[in-house]
């Protein structure tokens, strides 16, 4: 056994020793993100979106004529991997800047150690307030909770023709950016005169739901908001609409995904509404391309967090371009002034808490299931 | 042999004074060597507890992750809101996993085996959906800003008694009684041994050093979050005393270190073969069957107490 | 004066009688065969009295101790103590091992002292250790202390059963089938033990066997029974004779 | 107020017969080889696959799909058993050990699910029209569709046809003999190695009906998705007393409906931990299960 052990730790200094020979002229970055686990789907969408984009940039010379290269780990969605893979890239890849982990929980875990190290960590999609309030190393990509909450409690009451005053609420209470983006929806509802007749809530992994949206239908809301990843939310939409549920279903940017529809049937769409950051059939060059490129590539039409992890890499690219160096602290320091950048996901800036201040669109869809634009919700400006 | 008992007391100070010295010296260690050393440790801990239930009790419990959720959750509780000292706290989070060891061990160690292990199981994922619901912990926003005490120090003292206090527990009468319930519970009982009783201190023991293990799991990673203690965590465990071989007590130890670097090391076998699929986890599925038909008494262990034979 | 008492005791599995009214006395130092044909209830008898089984009816006094429905460790810290038909030992622990959990029964010694491994508790480890080792010099296994029990061969580990049973103490063993597998001059070594065990360490024993030269020769009395019921009872002479007990046997043997 | 509770029983029943329906196959399983067998609930995902390709890409009818989904899991089950298990049982391996192993090929089969099939959830072909009938039982304002009568019916129906095979068939009364004493069976000329393999074959077709039925159910099937449904599947079993076949139905359908009702009128949030809860109390009451009978340990 011990031979074998010795041999395994032969073989990985080789390995090191030769990753770090090649990498002296490239940009390092490191992606964490789960590629197996209970959330792989979103991870290995996270990781299409973010090889794209590094794709394109080296192969338009890269960044400071310096190439990208990336390193990506798998965390299995844990805690104690993100921790540890956040240290391998830093004290062995030497990496510039730390993209990912994806969902907020790993984020947390992760977000400690890059703060301590100095080391610039860029979210694409970790949707808790508290990510960046780790330190000013951490930054996000992705909308905070609270203004997606918002946009569709006030969207509900004023968007949808008539003022609709009641809601119920079917949340994930094993997800923390579902449960972030219930209450937000509620405490604005609620500020807004509303009133919230149900709130229900499942967990992971859960393929029936027809005790909470029997329960909810006995209470006869207005509008229902599920904020929810696709997945879930498309056996959600599916089985309210079966159960007789055919009031507006609202959601958030989870429900961005070609995939809604297939789970939910393309009937059962009608008069659902999501905010979500960019529109796929949006006549905007970036959104044009991106969408394009992809459907290439990998012969799938991207979800959100392929776009948000392909606009991560841009942030990332800009940051270091205005930086001038590959430095940490200039990246940092750069990352932090990031404004007006435009992007699939929408045009960014960051705000003093380094949070993305983008505007979000409301998206509904025809009777085929496609989506449709609606509208377009600015960030308030404080 | 009779001389080394005379100082048996000296050679625990000694090894105290080892581990503090290398405490000392620890922030001139790479922090990624470091880190995994400190999670090694932490294993080793989780290791050798299960390996008392389910290696030298004979009974088998899936429940491992929920006792370490108890204590990490609750040390972790103790040190952000009372601001507890951290030694306090971490005995504080073992006892509860204990207490909860106890009120689970009473009605369910009635049972056999695999009854207990799905039991067990099932205990382990009722603490996660509470763990959910509890606001206080942050629930599932989970728990951030817990203070980093975690060192190598505090992990390797607790390694350090977990290893004494386990041996000594063998080399007993009641680490006797209790191989002899492993062994053949019926015969165990003719012969007049409590099997309850050995069998819930065996629980409480095991549960007691899972909480431990979580309070310097979350004072190491300063974030809990329920989802980090599923049925996946027990039988990550499981894997260690498994390829240890169950009942060695040295053979687990080994095995909880060299699968905390293992999964390090298989990062490179990505690279190697130059695959985005992570294959780390059919790996280690395929290291748990192959062990279990081919050596099933463990790639490790070495020693003369393995799986009972039937 | 009579040290066990079964008092119409009756064990049912599922509406099955195993064992039905069945009465028994058992003197001090007396040496009582229990026979009968397969499935006539005999381990049953041996299980209800050490614990294992409970009684739905009836009694059952040790040492004027109602012990019916007790824990079998408690039963064993009284008192009585067995071996098993189907060789039951701790498999994978030496002899020493094996012997030393039996043999600690008697002993109290702290959590807190092995933990702490006091001088109290190297002081107890060697008396334990030198009770096991008493206990298996008795039977002559002395010498292979260190081997595994389950390597032993057939007959030793037989040996070691009821060297492992007498290490706790009793003041009653029950024997379940010891002969059962063993050659005429093991089995000649083991009449000579058990005889031993009654006169030189005052020992009451019951014994189940179906070898009857063992049967014959070293029991006082002969309890038979069949279908769970007594059906003679007697000196190993009278029994010899009575037809029912004839009947018994050939019945059982047709039937196969 | 009524008209939620029928519907929530209604709803519980649903979802109960998807559980009986795992469970029918993990009941026989234990029941002949003591064996937790950790990796049936993705043999049932295994099964949704087998359907979901045999249905949108090979562009087969319902029943040509069903048969395929059912022989790819027998073979899958028997392999298995020959692979895993049996080798362990030949050895006389402790308990622990197959337990493990079982835990080992549950694992395998779900990080190759992700390897193979990727962890993106594929929707299930839309074989089974939906047919929603409201207007019959409108007078009380409950729903059924078309599904769910189907996913209650064929639960039944295998049920029954299991019992056939259990109780009337040659190889079933081998099956009850190698269940009730494996060494008496043995040298009663009965083949064990080849019965065992048998069970497996059944148990595992039933999973991938299992599969597919759920697959059409709720349109989505992905690797992960036996994990939660095996382990409740399995409480079933024990609820209705492992090793019987009408019990694991009853588990079934009690697990369903509570379940359903206590996320209904308790509280959602809690709606896994009753499982768990609804085991222990039953672990403790009454091990044997509700159709069980207390068994003893040969001494």
């Amino acid at each position: 056994m011990k031979r074998v052990f010795l041999m395994l730790l032969v073989v990985s200094l080789i390995i090191s020793g030769v990753t770090s020979v090649y990498g002296a002229e490239t940009i390092k970055v490191g992606l964490i993100t789960p590629l197996t686990g209970p959330i792989a789907t979103f991870g290995q969408s996270v990781e299409k979106g973010v090889r794209m984009a590094v794709d394109e940039i080296n192969a338009k010379g890269g960044v400071l004529g310096m190439k990208i290269e990336l390193f990506v780990e798998d965390n299995q969605a844990k805690a104690e991997e993100s921790a540890n893979i956040a240290r391998k890239f830093i004290e062995q890849n030497k990496v510039v800047a730390i993209l990912g982990p994806v969902i907020s929980s790993n984020t947390l875990a992760a977000a400690p150690i890059a703060q301590q190290s100095k080391v610039p960590l860029l979210s694409p999609t970790a949707t808790n307030p508290r990510v960046t309030q780790v330190g000013n190393y951490i930054f996000r990509a992705c909308f905070v909770d609270d203004f997606q909450g918002t946009v569709m409690a006030r969207f509900a009451r004023t968007g949808l023709g008539k003022r609709l005053n009641t809601a119920a609420i079917l949340y994930e209470k094993t997800s923390d950016y579902s449960i972030g983006l219930a209450k937000y929806f509620k405490e604005t509802f609620i500020s807004l005169g509303g009133k919230i007749v149900a709130e229900e809530s499942f967990s992971s992994g859960d393929q029936d739901f027809s005790a909470q949206l029997t329960k909810i239908k006995g209470k006869n809301p207005d509008v229902l908001y599920v904020p929810s990843y696709y997945d879930t939310a498309g056996l959600i939409i599916k089985q309210a609409r079966e159960l007789g549920i055919n009031v507006p279903i609202l959601g958030g940017d989870g429900f961005d995904s070609p995939q809604l529809a297939e789970l939910a049937g393309k009937e059962n769409l009608k008069n659902c509404y999501f905010s979500g950051h960019f529109f796929a059939g949006s006549k905007s060059p970036e959104v044009r391309t991106f969408v394009a490129n992809y459907k290439k590539r990998y012969n799938a039409v991207p979800d959100m967090l392929a776009a948000l992890g392909y606009d991560a890499v841009y942030m990332l690219a800009d940051a270091i371009k205005r930086a001038g160096k590959v430095d940490r602290d200039a990246i940092r320091d750069a990352l932090a002034n990031t404004k007006n950048l435009k992007l699939v996901t929408g045009t960014i800036t960051l705000d003093e808490n380094r949070n993305p201040k983008k505007s979000a669109v409301i998206v509904g869809f025809d009777s085929n299931g496609n989506q449709v634009y609606k509208t377009t919700v600015n960030p308030p400006k404080k | 042999m009779e001389n080394l008992k005379k100082f048996r007391y000296l050679f625990f100070i000694l090894g105290v004074l080892i581990i503090y010295l290398v405490d000392l010296i620890s922030p001139r260690i790479n922090p990624y060597y470091f880190q995994i050393i400190i999670f090694a440790g932490i294993n080793i801990v989780l290791a050798v507890s299960l390996n008392v239930i389910n290696g030298l009790c004979g009974q088998f419990s899936l429940g491992h992750a929920g006792f370490m959720a108890v204590g990490a959750y609750f040390s972790s509780f103790l040190t952000f809101y009372y601001h507890t000292s951290f030694p306090l706290a971490l005995i504080a989070g073992g006892i509860l996993a204990g207490l909860i060891g106890l009120g689970v061990g009473i009605p369910t160690l009635r049972l056999r085996g695999d009854y207990l292990a799905i039991a067990t199981l099932g205990m382990g994922e009722i603490i996660r959906v509470i763990l959910f619901n509890l606001d206080i912990v942050g629930g599932a926003r989970g728990f951030p800003g817990i203070p980093k005490y975690t060192n190598f120090f505090w992990v390797y003292l607790v390694v350090l008694i977990v290893l004494v206090s386990s041996y000594n527990l063998l080399k007993s009468p009641q680490g006797r009684a209790i191989l002899s319930i492993r062994e053949d519970e019926i015969a165990s009982e003719a012969m007049g041994v409590n099997t309850t009783q050995f069998k819930i201190f065996a629980f409480i023991f095991g549960a007691f050093w899972a909480g431990v293990a979580g309070g310097l799991w979350a004072h190491y990673l300063q974030f809990l979050h329920p989802s980090s203690f599923t049925f996946m965590k027990s039988v990550e465990v499981l894997v260690m005393i498994v390829l240890g071989g169950l009942g060695s007590i040295s053979g687990v130890t080994i095995s909880a270190v060299f699968l905390t670097i293992l999964p390090e090391l298989l990062r490179y076998v990505k690279v190697l073969f130059n695959t985005t699929v992570d294959p780390r986890m059919v790996i280690y599925s395929l290291l748990l069957i192959l062990t279990m038909l081919l050596r099933p008494q463990g790639l490790l262990g070495g020693y003369r107490r393995k799986v009972r034979e039937q | 004066m009579s040290l066990l008492k079964l008092e119409g005791v009756t064990v049912a599995f599922g509406g099955l009688l195993a064992v039905s009214n069945f009465d028994l006395e058992v003197n001090d130092k007396e040496l009582v065969g229990l026979i009968g044909p397969n499935g006539a209830g005999k381990t049953t008898v041996f299980n209800v009295i050490t614990g294992f089984h409970i009684p739905i009816r009836g009694k059952i006094t040790f040492t004027n101790i109602n012990i019916t429905g007790k824990s079998p460790s408690y039963i064993a810290k009284l008192g009585i103590s067995r071996t098993f038909q189907n060789i039951r030992l701790f498999p994978n622990l030496t002899v020493l091992e094996n012997v030393m959990i039996s043999a600690q029964l008697h002993f109290n010694i702290s959590y807190l002292h092995t933990f702490f491994r006091t001088p109290l508790f190297y002081k107890v480890e060697k008396s334990i250790e030198e009770k096991a080792l008493r206990s298996l010099e008795l039977v002559g296994l002395k010498g292979v202390k260190d081997e595994t029990a389950k390597n032993l061969p057939y007959g030793d580990q037989r040996k070691l059963e009821i060297a492992r049973a007498i290490a706790t103490e009793p003041r009653l063993i029950l024997l379940d089938e010891p002969a059962a597998g063993m050659n005429p001059r093991e089995t000649d070594e083991l009449m000579k033990m058990i005889k031993f065990l009654r006169d030189e360490l005052d020992l009451t024993i019951i014994l189940i066997e179906h070898d009857m030269r063992v049967v014959m020769n070293i029991c006082e009395r002969v309890v038979v029974l069949n279908y769970g019921e007594i059906i003679a009872e007697g000196t190993p002479n009278e029994i010899k004779t009575k037809p029912e007990v004839l009947e018994a046997y050939l019945g059982s043997t047709a039937v196969g | 107020m009524i008209t939620e509770i029928f519907q929530q029983i209604i709803n519980g029943i649903a979802l109960g017969s998807i559980y009986a329906l795992i469970a029918l196959g993990y009941t026989m399983v234990y029941g002949i080889l003591r064996l937790i067998n950790f990796a049936h609930g993705d043999i049932y995902m295994v099964g949704a696959y087998a359907g979901y390709f045999a249905i949108a890409s090979f562009k087969w009818g319902i029943l040509p799909s069903f048969i395929f989904a059912m022989l790819i899991c027998a073979m899958l089950g028997m392999s298995i058993e020959r692979f895993a298990y049996r080798p362990l049982r030949l050895r006389n391996a402790p308990r622990i050990a197959a337990l493990t192993t079982a835990i080992g090929v549950s694992f395998l089969l779900e990080n190759l699910g992700i390897i193979f099939w990727t962890p993106t959830p594929r929707a299930f072909p839309q074989i089974i029209p939906l047919k929603i009938y409201q207007g019959i039982y409108e007078r009380f304002g409950i729903i059924v569709n078309n599904r769910q009568l189907v996913i209650i019916s064929v639960s039944i129906a295998l049920m029954l046809l299991l019992q056939f095979i259990v109780n009337k068939t040659k190889i079933g009364m081998a099956m009850r003999a190698v269940s009730f004493d494996r060494e008496t069976a043995w040298m009663m000329g009965v083949n064990i190695d080849y019965v065992i393999s048998f069970t497996f074959a059944i148990g595992s077709m039933l999973a991938a009906a299992g599969g597919v039925l759920v697959g059409i159910y709720f349109n989505r099937i992905d690797p992960l998705m036996g994990v939660m449904p095996g382990v409740k599947a399995f409480v079933a079993a024990v609820l209705g007393g492992i090793g019987i076949i009408p019990g694991a139905m009853v588990g079934g359908f009690i697990l369903g409906i509570a379940e359903i009702l206590v996320s209904a009128f308790i509280a959602s949030s809690y709606r896994d931990a009753i499982a768990f809860a609804i085991l222990i109390i039953i672990l403790l009451v009454k091990p044997s299960g509700i159709f069980g009978t207390a068994t003893r340990e040969k001494v």
